[in-house]
């Protein structure tokens, strides 16, 4: 029986073409949103549903051919690389695809109660259309082998997330959303300014090509310059310390399944970003890319102390989850830059379980937003009575945030401590341990808040549970947070050869 | 106190650029790495290989496909974007949507202000134009042009005529029960050639080479290119509307 | 004498673009543009790209242009 | 004689063009208080991409990679064409939203000056 399985499996995992339709289903869905909502409205929603969970479902044989083959390639149009575009899943592309897959369509379940309130019904269609555009471009975006079309694709990606900041038509959220554009703007034109110095030093834009090129160069300078320009692009996207100054209000004033994608998946593409700027750059002498390094840890560490920092005194809860994001952002980055396989592997691991994290805290506090219209811890206090299983959610998430075991936000922290100390920097590994004590202070004011203290607003007496259609995915996912830090094992014997390889290439 | 400040800082930025720039291959020079990896091969076979004079064409359709899906993505994107920051913020659970433009009498953009002339001009060049356009669409592939570039064209004359003739003319050029349908056409093209080309050739977006196929192989650009062509003036048509109804 | 048109041209959209920059009308600023994406279309034709010298003619000039101009017809045309 | 030193620096003239009109795009970005204007300064900056990337893809006396009776080699790479027709159309996107948020923010405050909107926060 399980033999049968396991080779029906394998062969559905062979047919070739997963990879392409793993994008074109979320792009395909979002072109014909608009159309079907002339046909019938009220599908939107459930359309909308419909294609990310068929979108989730593409992942799996992804997954398993990747698991039991290794990074394999797609040549659409058949154009041998260089000479085409390649798409390539590797562990990285896997761990965002994975985390989209998993979190889009219990944010689309979400989204249909939630979106009919905190955004104008004329907007709407155009809502479930740049959510699934957003969700497709970061998919395109992480399995993309090629420089150009990873531009092309960041754009789609970005002009989404812009509007979508600002769909609920909040003045506050459109004055974000515009300060986000520019930022974001100058950050791809950088990016496509390095591009176009690395097209012009190795004639090619496939990213294997470009690196296999890119060390037979004696031009220091240039090369100094796209790294520079990629760096900072990219930072710029992730909102590493100093340029995160866009990211707070644009992911608290958006409606809170839209933070959850933004602080979620989008500033992820930056981190995409970077991993594959190292890989460009790993082979280069001329550069001196443990300098790099240096730096990033640097500014990694200086994320998680100056987003905790600015956390703990947050009265807003959505300001509070967004400035929780940069010192996430911190973490992940640090864990990187610090270049040993233990700090690495649990970079990666963090991406995707602050993903999951922040996806559930932005919908449980959407969720209180939608029942109360309030935002403040001081508003709110006394709601965990009311509102009991929403608020265990949160505050489940909160625990997975503050990096407790065996919640999802250990491992990750975890294992870039152990790596810390593997690197010989002990000083980072603090670094960790002290982010994670300001993190249960914020914590700590948060349950303070809902769970001992009398209510006092009269919306928070009267509010009730959410809909179970927004309650159940919020649910499911705190309990996820709680799961998967358990299955931890699963995701690390995954990754530790991709860490390896990466590794190894840079030697 | 800021200025000096900022001028400094992009002096040094400038410095620095040029000192990279300074290192790249001198422009021009024939045997720069630009010229003598990819696109040699793009010079050498791509009309062999794709079927198109216009090897820029070869590029955008054939080789690298994907990034013109993406491209004409983008524009889907912002039309999307467009609606979804304009349109009305105050109707909230009103369940009909106001599909742009709403019929407006006062249809006149206060700064462009047209005068008869003009008026004249532009209604007597139209038809003159849309030709053009039709025909940078159509031969694309085989002179200089394409359906970008003919769909900007035809975009940039829709917005002349609404300008001038107002927003009733515009919606009798664009009927407001085709435009969902219309905003899908390029992106939609090319999901459909795209999966023609796999039943083809096994490669999404392949293009059968066999001399026997050529015809289908042109016949399979020649769709894409009226489908941007066509979808692209859409797009940016209605973002000028979108824009504009407020 | 083609190098020196190359050169006079380039020139040329620097001082463009400075106006635009300096323009205290927002109107006046976005038509100087208009002429920033022809002289950018001169420039594309002369370095071999016609494709390119056509859609910026359209967009550059063209679209984006008006673009603006329906944005400054909301806003106001004069920069405080 | 004036003009021949500026053609022999010719293939540094032409980047450093690409590189002025960068930082005046960037410097109308940064300083100046009306956001169309800033937008303005982002238009800039962009063309001034694609001036380098079209740039790095011409060859001295190349013709227009069209093939045709006629045409002979040199021809210039087709390829940095094909993107800066993708990258004109994300220009033009970008700069679509843009103008539609200013239109939205001056409807909700009155003003598209960067400064007084920061004081009414």
């Amino acid at each position: 029986m399980a033999a049968a399985l396991t080779v029906s499996w394998s062969a559905l995992a062979a047919w070739p073409h997963w990879l392409i339709v793993l994008i074109l289903l979320p792009l395909g869905g979002a072109v014909l949103t608009p159309a079907l909502y002339a046909l019938q409205r009220r599908l939107v929603p459930w359309w909308a549903l419909l294609v990310a969970g068929l979108t989730a479902l593409t992942v799996l044989p992804l997954l398993w051919r990747l698991a039991h083959e290794g990074p394999f390639s797609y040549l659409p149009g058949g154009w041998a690389r260089p000479y085409g575009v390649e798409l390539r899943f590797d562990e990285f592309a896997a761990l965002l695809a994975a985390a989209v897959a998993l979190l889009a369509p219990p944010v689309l379940l979400f989204s249909r109660r939630y979106a009919a309130r905190a955004v104008p019904a004329g907007r709407l269609p155009f809502y479930y259309t740049l959510l699934l555009l957003n969700l497709g471009g970061l998919l395109g975006l992480a399995i993309t082998a090629d420089l150009f079309n990873l531009f092309v694709f960041l754009e789609v990606v970005s002009l989404s997330a812009y509007a979508l900041v600002a769909v609920g038509g909040r003045p506050v959220a459109e004055l974000a959303a515009f300060k986000y554009l520019l930022m974001g703007a100058i950050s791809s034109l950088l990016i496509l300014l390095a591009v176009g110095i690395l097209f012009a030093l190795t004639g090619s834009l496939n990213m294997a090509d470009v690196a296999q090129r890119l060390p037979a160069l004696a031009t220091p300078a240039a090369l100094t310059l796209a790294a520079a320009a990629l760096l900072v692009g990219f930072m710029l996207k992730a909102a590493l310390f100093p340029l995160h100054n866009w990211l707070p209000e644009a992911h608290a004033s958006a409606p809170g399944a839209v933070s959850a994608v933004l602080s979620g998946l989008v500033v992820k593409a930056g981190i995409i970003g970077l991993v594959r700027t190292y890989q460009l750059f790993a082979g280069v002498e001329l550069l001196d890319t443990a300098n790099l390094g240096a730096i990033l840890v640097w500014l990694g560490a200086a994320s998680v102390v100056m987003g905790s920092f600015f956390a703990v005194f947050q009265h807003d809860l959505k300001l509070m989850l967004a400035y929780s994001t940069i010192t996430n952002i911190g973490y992940i980055v640090m864990g990187w830059a610090l270049a040993s396989p233990q700090a690495m592997l649990g970079a990666s691991l963090h991406l995707f379980n602050h993903a999951l994290i922040k996806t559930t805290l932005f919908l449980a506090a959407g969720a209180l937003i939608y029942r109360t219209g309030l935002r403040t811890l001081e508003e709110l206090r006394g709601i965990g009575r009311t509102m009991p299983l929403n608020c265990a959610a949160l505050a489940l998430g909160a625990l997975a945030i503050v990096g407790v075991p065996p919640t999802a936000g250990f491992v990750g922290k975890w294992f870039i401590a152990l790596g810390a100390l593997q690197a010989g920097r002990p000083f980072f590994a603090l670094v960790v341990v002290f982010g994670a004590l300001l993190a249960a202070v914020y914590y700590v004011r948060i349950i303070n808040a809902f769970y001992f203290r009398e209510p006092e607003q009269k919306a928070v007496v009267t509010a009730r549970e959410v809909p179970w259609s927004m309650l159940a995915p919020v649910l499911l996912l705190a309990l996820l947070c709680l799961g998967i830090g358990l299955l931890a094992r699963l995701p690390v014997e995954f990754l530790e050869p991709a860490v390896a390889r990466l590794l190894d290439g840079r030697s | 106190m800021k200025k000096p400040l900022v001028i400094a800082l992009l002096i040094l930025l400038a410095l620095a650029l040029l000192a990279a720039m300074a290192e790249l291959p001198a422009v021009g020079q024939a045997d720069a790495p630009v010229h003598t990896h990819v696109s040699a091969r793009y010079i050498e076979q791509g009309e062999a290989e794709t079927g198109a004079h216009n090897l820029v064409t070869a590029v955008l359709l054939n080789y690298r496909g994907m990034d013109t899906f993406g491209e004409v993505l983008v524009l889907f994107t912002a039309l999307c974007a467009g609606f979804a920051v304009l349109l009305a913020a105050a109707r909230n659970g009103n369940k009909h949507y106001r599909q742009p433009p709403a019929p407006q009498e006062s249809g006149a953009v206060p700064v462009i202000a047209v005068s008869p002339v003009v008026s004249f001009v532009v209604r007597l060049l139209a038809p003159f134009i849309a030709l053009f356009a039709a025909y940078v669409i159509l031969k694309g592939h085989l002179s200089p042009g394409g359906g970008f570039q003919g769909g900007m064209i035809l975009g940039a004359l829709f917005i002349a005529l609404t300008l001038v003739l107002g927003k009733q003319y515009s919606a009798r050029l664009l009927p407001v029960a085709w435009r969902p349908w219309l905003y899908a056409l390029a992106p939609a093209a090319f999901l459909v050639v795209g999966m023609i080309g796999l039943q083809l050739t096994g490669y999404f977006l392949g293009y059968p080479q066999e001399p026997a196929w050529h015809g289908v192989r042109e016949a399979m650009m020649v769709t894409l290119e009226i489908a941007i062509g066509v979808g692209g003036a859409v797009l940016v048509a209605s973002l000028f509307l979108a824009l504009e109804s407020d | 004498m083609s190098e020196l048109f190359d050169l006079v041209l380039l020139a040329l959209l620097i001082t463009i673009a400075l106006l635009v920059v300096r323009a205290r009308d927002l109107l006046v600023a976005a038509i100087i543009f208009s002429g920033y994406g022809l002289g950018l279309c001169l420039l594309w034709l002369h370095r071999g790209a016609p494709d390119v010298a056509m859609a910026e003619a359209a967009v550059g000039a063209g679209v984006t242009t008006v673009l603006f101009l329906v944005a400054i017809g909301v806003t106001g045309r004069k920069e405080k | 004689m004036l003009p021949e030193m500026l053609l022999e620096l010719r293939p540094n003239l032409d980047y450093a063009a690409v590189v002025v009109l960068f930082c005046i795009g960037l410097y109308a970005v940064i300083v100046k208080n009306n956001l169309i204007k800033k937008l303005l300064g982002l238009n800039i900056m962009e063309t001034a991409v694609f001036a380098f990337i079209v740039t790095s893809g011409m060859v001295e006396g190349g013709a227009p990679p069209v093939l045709g009776p006629g045409v002979m080699p040199p021809l210039a790479s087709p390829l940095p064409h094909a993107l800066i027709l993708t990258g004109i159309v994300v220009a033009l996107a970008t700069t679509a939203l843009a103008l539609a948020l200013i239109i939205r923010i001056y409807l909700q405050h009155g003003t598209i000056e960067a400064d007084q909107l920061r004081e009414l926060d």
